[in-house]
């Protein structure tokens, strides 16, 4: 356990909520209109992204993948403009631009998506540099996933990252498959074989534990602020068996946190994954396990989130589409 | 004649491949794409599953897993899922496979296959939409074909395969589920030749992939204006037929380029510049595009539809290339 | 005036970016080329070397570096000491920097300049001749420019690094040496204005890059022969200045159009479906096309020589649309 | 020392020695001829070159780089026709359409030249792929620079190789300076540490060492038949000092087999280079030294060696050039 103090856990864990019930609401929206595209949700990655999110400070910069929603939500952009977004409307934090795959905002700091795997990557090294360049205290953060090891622009950015000495965090999501693929399909023993043989220091964290998480995002994000050097964290997840799914669907049903302590009702083909891999119920379960808060006040909390989930998606389908004439404007700055 | 959707022709003609080419060989997976149409794979799976690998997301080195074992005598088709992907392999495809005949002045060949997912496909939004046949085109030592149909996808496929050359098959994702009458038995369509898939007085509509379609539909519509629209598919951009599309608009005197490669440099630029060189008094009236504007494909529904060429777009520039 | 070399000049045009803006940075090296000129690049070391870096071969992290970067409100150069390496950054250029402002609804831009030496160079061969501006321009959201002259290059690069948007400047790698009067003090050439090089009444040569240059000696030549050939330089592919080319050929009726890329869906095809398009009824003979013909570049100097546009082709290509 | 028999020694001696005397008559033909291009001569890597394409057996592939002469000649190709090719004749082994870049000669199992970094590398991997799945018992060369690590398709090359098994030799030649830069700018502690974290064998050898090459590719080639999986050696070697020179010239001078013996008339900036690193004088010495041969011996084997080069010269200045219709064929097969 972590000398965190209450409010910082139940902070985390607001997050966390939040990234889950957003998701939770993208794929009804998936099942009731039609034009939505393909969406990778960042279902059971919620202690790993909260963690990133809580290590930013102001003027940090994070570029992520295709695997983003949960990183738009951790470091704050408007709920209702996101899906306004991933549902092509006027309002959405792209103009309907983007689309889920391009989700960024700004103001929080969070450049840009790039869906092609390595993009993200290598985009957040040149980040790096640009603050570096200017002399800013500030850091950058790379999210991208195990596959990502695969392409070699990933191996050429660990590379420049290091010899540079660029103030990067990559924050590598080991879901140990890369797409929808049973592995990664990289030769090595283990990913960090690869930072390491780059001389990145590197370490390793239980992704689905918010404390963990957490308390190691913040020593990584410290040491690479302190060096100016990156580091390579690598957080172990277990797939969420919704994440190969092309239509929405919900095979591990609505997160319903009484179930983290009614383990016996939990069935079904997934339900190892919502017994130990969820980090939602683990964290809930942890919260009254140590006394930190109550079922109730955990239910609360939920509530609210639903709750603002609910009226962002109100804000979002009562968004218009954009006029088709704003398709041809914005090429060019 | 057995329907077929283009999926399943698609993997027919790859069936066919691997039956009679002992050479030949699969690298990728997803060949029928992800959508209603995927379990088209499922036939080639059943039956040579032992000759089909699955590779890491390393587009570049997996380019030249195939170009390398082209240069030892096997035929490998490598697919791409979304043709984007195959950016990261621009230098290998276009400048490692392209020249390895050449600059071993005929010494060894490639004979690699390149089989890519493109275009606007309804949610692909900026980064996943692309149609690079343009930019491969402008580029010597590839063999180029976009197939309009089952019918062609299955044929081209099958001489993709049996080229001597590296050939890049551009698959237009949204014609996936398009169904015809296609042969059952093996049959090749001759690489760089066009077909007039509807013939026509009046205008010449030259066109490739998902346009052909596009075209089709508004003939149909301009018929009933009286205006008689020949539909060339070049089926190929190199090499390109050039006889047949100049021959086209010989016969009517007017043409439209239609395309969904952007306009700058695209495919409609080289159908107009080809005929204006070529069959510049033949013309009545100026050549009209009808190409992907030059902005970045939005996620949008509407804002996509904008920028995407389609029916009416095309059935508007034959009214214009007749006066109307 | 002083004179000065395109080397020099498009030193001259960096240091005064790096002067004007503490936000330009470099990186790359051997920015005036590796032949006679290259010592020009001593003047920007000496007084910026702490604002260079010299990169690892690793072209498409590189220009990510430079996108990155660019994203964080720097200004990037990034240089390419042959464009072909820059096939390795192909996602990068046209699939990442070229989309950022356009996906992002403008939240951010990426005011990256990447500078390529281009063209068929003697002695490049297959690999290394490659010149794909016509394929950058085949995809929106990035600006491309090819300065044919010294005063050109010195005044586009301090525009492209003063730009908001991802810029490309293509230098043809053979034109270094070329010498002009250069304005010393510090000076722009707005990006997207093509300019006409030499006024003339019976042909308009629509050219850029080396071409200009070609197309300039061949006027020479021509205008002994009683043709007055105009010469307009686009200079910049995107944007596409198409009322100066249009008004051009309205003026003398005909045109080639002369361009190092290759002839399918090239820079030269482009132009004449652009002047197709919009002076079909100005044109009183076919347009012609001077460009790269379909093959590999050869390495032995003739087989070279063979496939280079040059000044007698050009000059072919004019008596051809004169009809001599 | 080795078990090697003098024979096997003296035919590596004598592919050293044409591989030598044909960059050095190279530099003389550029220096002559006006249209040869840009150069990149193997002088100092000639152990390595001669041991891996004595490692070859007949159905072996090779594919090589920019810097490739040494292994066109130590592989077996015409010298003749390689000079006609370099001067871009018709006689030459590209028929004039490749030049130093790309020769190759199918005939001796050097498919190609990729003067692109990275790709010989990734070609090479291709090629063991097609001999795998041909079921052959040949194996696949890939030769390539220290610099080629920076690259990310070599990366990728190297994790296809090592997770499909594929019976590739990858042979990298680390003279210690990519390109003209003063070092490597790979961020690894050592090159090997690559193929290492992709869990590929790997070795190194002094690649200036004739004998400790020939014995380590014998002993690598081996390893790949056996296997069936990918090595990877390390050939450490002191950088030529005419590695970087953009216009001809014999910063080392002719070299002069007489200078293993009077170490003292050694001279001049490069003096260091000549007497230690020169793998041609380090290979005279050690013959004479052991006893293995003589002086007189190796005089008159480069006597000879040199009147071949002599006559392959003349042969490609006789050769004329292709006629200007040539560029137009051969485009597609
Ligand atoms: C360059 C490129 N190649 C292929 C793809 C297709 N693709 C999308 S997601 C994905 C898998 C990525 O796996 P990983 O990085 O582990 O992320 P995860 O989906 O597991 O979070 C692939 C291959 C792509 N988007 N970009
Ligand atoms: C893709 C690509 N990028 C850059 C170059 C330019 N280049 C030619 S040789 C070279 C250095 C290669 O170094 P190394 O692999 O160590 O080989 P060496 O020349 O030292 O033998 C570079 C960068 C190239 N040919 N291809
Ligand atoms: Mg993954
Ligand atoms: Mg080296």
């Amino acid at each position: 356990m972590t000398g965190a103090t209450r409010e910082v856990r139940l902070a985390q864990f607001e997050r966390m909520l939040r990234m889950r019930r957003f998701e939770e609401m993208v794929i009804r929206l998936a099942q009731k209109h039609e034009y939505i595209g393909r969406q990778h949700l960042h279902i059971g990655h919620e202690a790993t992204g909260s963690a990133v999110a809580m290590a930013m400070q102001p003027g940090d910069k994070i570029h992520t993948t295709h695997r983003n929603h949960g990183y738009v939500i951790a470091t704050g952009a408007d709920p209702g403009r996101a899906f306004a977004e991933i549902l092509g409307r006027n309002d959405g934090l792209n103009g309907g631009k983007g689309g889920s795959w391009h989700l960024c905002d700004v103001s929080t700091g969070m450049l840009s998506t790039s869906a092609m795997v390595g993009g993200s990557i290598a985009l957040a090294t040149g980040a790096a540099y640009g603050l570096k360049l200017q002399g800013a205290k500030n850091i950058s953060f790379a999210h991208f996933g195990d596959g990502t090891l695969d392409e070699g622009v990933c191996y050429e950015a660990l590379n420049l990252a290091s010899l540079f000495e660029l103030p990067v965090l990559f924050v590598c999501e080991n879901n140990s498959k890369a797409g929808q693929r049973p592995s990664s399909m990289l030769a090595a023993a283990r990913l960090r074989d690869i930072p390491q043989a780059l001389q990145i220091e590197n370490m390793i964290v239980d992704g689905a534990d918010a404390d963990a998480a957490r308390v190691m995002f913040a020593q990584a994000a410290e040491r690479v602020r302190s060096t100016g050097k990156p580091v390579f964290v690598e957080c172990t997840l277990e797939r969420w068996p919704g994440s190969h799914q092309v239509t929405a669907a919900f095979p591990t049903g609505v997160t319903d946190l009484a179930l983290a302590f009614e383990q016996e009702k939990i069935s079904g083909k997934h339900a190892e994954w919502i017994k130990s891999s969820d980090p939602i119920l683990r964290a809930t379960r942890a919260f009254v396990e140590s006394g930190t808060a109550t079922r109730d006040e955990l239910a609360a909390l939920d509530a609210r989130v639903t709750t603002l989930m609910e009226d962002a998606r109100a804000f979002a389908e009562a968004s218009p589409f954009p006029e088709p004439a704003a398709a041809f404007s914005g090429v060019f700055a | 004649m057995p329907q077929m959707n283009l999926a399943e022709a698609l993997i027919d003609g790859l069936i066919w491949s691997l039956r009679k080419d002992p050479k030949a060989t699969i690298i990728g997976r997803g060949m029928a794409g992800h959508g209603p149409e995927h379990h088209a794979e499922d036939r080639l799976k059943a039956e040579f599953a032992s000759r089909m690998v699955d590779p890491p997301t390393s587009e570049a080195a997996v380019a030249q897993l195939g170009v390398g074992a082209a240069m030892t005598g096997m035929r490998p088709f490598v697919h791409y899922g979304t043709a984007v992907f195959a950016y990261e392999a621009w230098n290998q495809f276009v400048n490692e496979a392209a020249n390895v005949h050449y600059m071993s002045n005929g010494q060894i060949k490639a004979p690699v296959t390149f089989h890519l997912f493109h275009g606007i496909r309804g949610g692909g939004g900026p980064q996943h939409s692309g149609s690079p046949y343009a930019m491969y085109a402008n580029n010597p030592g590839l063999e180029i074909v976009m197939p309009s149909g089952p019918r062609d996808a299955k044929g081209l496929i099958r001489a993709a395969m049996a080229s001597d050359n590296p050939t890049i098959v551009m698959q237009h994702a949204l014609l996936l589920g398009l169904t015809e009458e296609v042969p059952e038995e093996d049959y090749m369509i001759p690489l760089g030749k066009a077909e007039v898939k509807r013939q026509g007085k009046d205008v010449s509509v030259i066109a490739c992939s998902r346009s052909v379609v596009d075209a089709m539909e508004a003939a149909t519509e301009l018929a009933k204006e009286g205006i008689d629209v020949e539909v060339v598919d070049i089926r190929s951009i190199a090499p390109l037929d050039v006889d047949t599309i100049v021959a086209s608009v010989r016969k009517t005197g007017r043409m439209v380029a239609a395309d969904e490669t952007y306009e700058i440099c695209g495919v409609a630029s080289e159908l107009i510049a080809t005929v204006s060189i070529h069959a510049w008094s033949a013309l009545k009236a100026a050549p009209v595009r009808v190409a992907r504007p030059m902005t970045p494909v939005p996620f949008s529904p509407p804002l996509e539809k904008a920028v995407t060429p389609g029916v009416s777009k095309i059935a508007d520039a034959c009214r214009k290339a007749c006066g109307r």
